[in-house]
């Protein structure tokens, strides 16, 4: 599997002048170093890689420089790592030494396939870098026919209130029945003549009406017999509040008198 | 398309084809170069694309490639969709069944609100409104009257069926709609009082 | 391009001709209808573009012409420029499309780092990835998958033609670290180890 991704160079600890952020974390680091090996990945020594990893961070760390912690935790893992695979193998801790080298080889070997996918991929005929499409293609048109509906029913009642909207508004007051001030003044006026002696206001009133026509005519005589006391052709008399009222002709002289 | 093709013919092939617009022998020659014979490449091109789907063709100096014009019918596919009548298109078709025929500016005099552009295309494009000539009165406007697909979407024998103002008046529809609701309101309290008391 | 075209193989390419976007055989068929038999059409179509400027292609089920991609140098214009992507992105994208479904945990597992924010965001709106629900394990974690526009741009006809994709999944590298660990039984690295101790 050729290599198109191109690993960024491994300086040599002593000239190591590039900050870390070369890599994307230890494990990229370990990839890299581990592809210097010159070796498939699945024959990769682990103690090696490890050796190389503690060296570089040691030279690292000479030159002052400021490790992110990650990187140090796998600096610290991996010394473990060492020590465990070269001890005598006695009762294997659980994962073994072993074991764990392995999923780290692993771990490598996945890093390493994607990362050579990844520029295989890449380094497909590509839409718009490659190959091309039309620029501007006419398009495939769904024209949407508008299939419009309506029934009688929406039709007439539009009809309708467009009448009802622009007729011109006829307003017709209804007649109520009343017994105007005019009737109330001739009718008292007539009455009271024949009356010398005090005569309930109800008396002069119509008989037979309905009752509202008889308050608006009890109403209306009541003004009517104001107006004729003012122009002092009758007297009112009442007894006190809400008591009965009473009417009878005026008499000229009294009035003067009065 | 005979043969295997060259690579000057298969540049100028795709040039063309991504091309934003159609482009002059000139123009075509920054993308290919000079190579080959252009216009020999071009007479080619035209006569391997002849009868096909799609065609080479030049237009005022300019080559483009389009499509068939018999193929056009395929390109733009309709689909009916449902759709309901605004109220001002109800209201217009309205005037006009009642009316016809009548002028624009009649249909506005009657719904008392101007007639949007929209609105009578809308009902033509519907197939129930037709122009019916043009009324010999000055400026003579045109006049619309309703078509016979109108008469049978709605179910309309014909317009003598569409029931008259007394039927509406009867129906309550001819009751302006504010009125109608305080019809609803005090009004119809007042009348039950009335014939209680 | 041999004989007298056919209509229905003349409609199918113009149709793809004029397309937006590429088209399944489905959407092919809303414009062209069934008259004929529309693979063996499509079929037809893709030989007798082999070798020419402009080719038929297949993409994840869809169907679009294309320039062919040994013109990309007379073709390419400065502002067509593929999008630049980052180291993160391009790897992310290779373990969605070579694992997928696949959760950000386990995209992170493989590359060792986190993902960054961004990440599969670039990816969403470049339209290559999209979300395809949720893996049923505590936590429910959104798991990615590729789409059909990742498959027309980087011009695979289906996942199967990812690159190395087979030797990849028989070398049980597409598997989890834990399931190959497994599959191994346990058997030692240690020897190699030893012979280079």
């Amino acid at each position: 599997m050729d290599d198109l991704f191109i690993a960024p160079a491994i300086p040599s600890p002593d000239t190591l002048t590039v900050s870390f952020d070369a890599w994307e974390g230890p494990l990229d680091l370990l990839l890299t170093l581990a592809r210097s090996q010159k070796v498939d990945l699945r024959e990769i020594s682990i103690l090696a890689l490890t050796e190389q990893y503690l060296q570089f961070i040691d030279g690292a760390r000479q030159l002052k420089l400021e490790l992110a912690a990650d990187y140090l935790v796998m600096a610290a893992w991996l010394a473990y790592l060492k020590s465990a695979l070269l001890l005598p193998r006695q009762e294997q801790a659980d994962p073994s030494p072993e074991e764990l080298a392995l999923r780290l080889q692993l771990r490598l070997q996945r890093l390493h396939a994607m990362r050579d996918a990844a520029a295989r991929l890449m380094a497909r005929d590509r839409v718009g870098r490659d190959v091309f499409v039309r620029r501007k293609p006419e398009g495939l048109r769904l024209v949407r026919k508008a299939k419009w509906q309506a029934s009688l029913y929406d039709l007439i009642q539009s009809y309708g209130q467009i009448r009802a909207r622009t007729q011109p508004a006829v307003h017709v007051i209804a007649v109520r029945p009343v017994m105007t001030l005019d009737e109330a003044i001739q009718r008292v006026g007539a009455l009271v003549g024949a009356a010398i002696d005090w005569t309930r206001l109800e008396a002069f009133l119509p008989t037979g009406l309905d009752s509202a026509k008889a308050k608006s005519a009890l109403a209306s005589s009541f003004v009517a017999a104001l107006e004729l006391a003012r122009q002092g052709r009758l007297e009112i008399q009442q007894d006190g509040i809400f008591q009965p009222i009473y009417l009878r002709a005026g008499v000229p002289d009294r009035g003067a008198k009065a | 398309m005979n043969g295997e093709p060259d690579d000057y013919l298969r540049a100028v092939e795709a040039a063309l084809f991504v091309a934003e617009a159609p482009l002059t022998p000139a123009e075509l020659r920054l993308h290919v170069g000079d190579a080959g014979d252009l216009a020999a490449v071009l007479r080619q091109l035209t006569d391997e694309y002849a009868g096909r789907g799609i065609n080479l063709v030049e237009r005022g100096g300019r080559w483009h490639f389009q499509t068939a014009a018999d193929l056009a019918h395929i390109l733009r596919r309709e689909k009916d969709e449902a759709r309901k009548l605004s109220r001002a298109a109800m209201e217009t078709l309205a005037i006009i069944a009642y009316h016809e025929p009548v002028s624009r500016a009649e249909i506005e005099a009657i719904r008392g609100v101007q007639v949007a552009k929209g609105t009578l295309d809308v009902l033509m494009e519907a197939g129930w409104v037709r122009p019916a000539g043009r009324r010999e009165v000055p400026g003579r406007p045109l006049i619309y009257a309703t078509t016979v697909d109108f008469l049978s979407h709605f179910g309309l024998s014909s317009r003598r069926d569409l029931p008259g103002i007394d039927d509406l008046r009867a129906a309550g529809l001819l009751d302006p709609v504010d009125l109608a609701l305080e019809g609803l309101g005090g009004q119809s309290v007042l009348e039950n009082d009335d014939d209680v008391a």
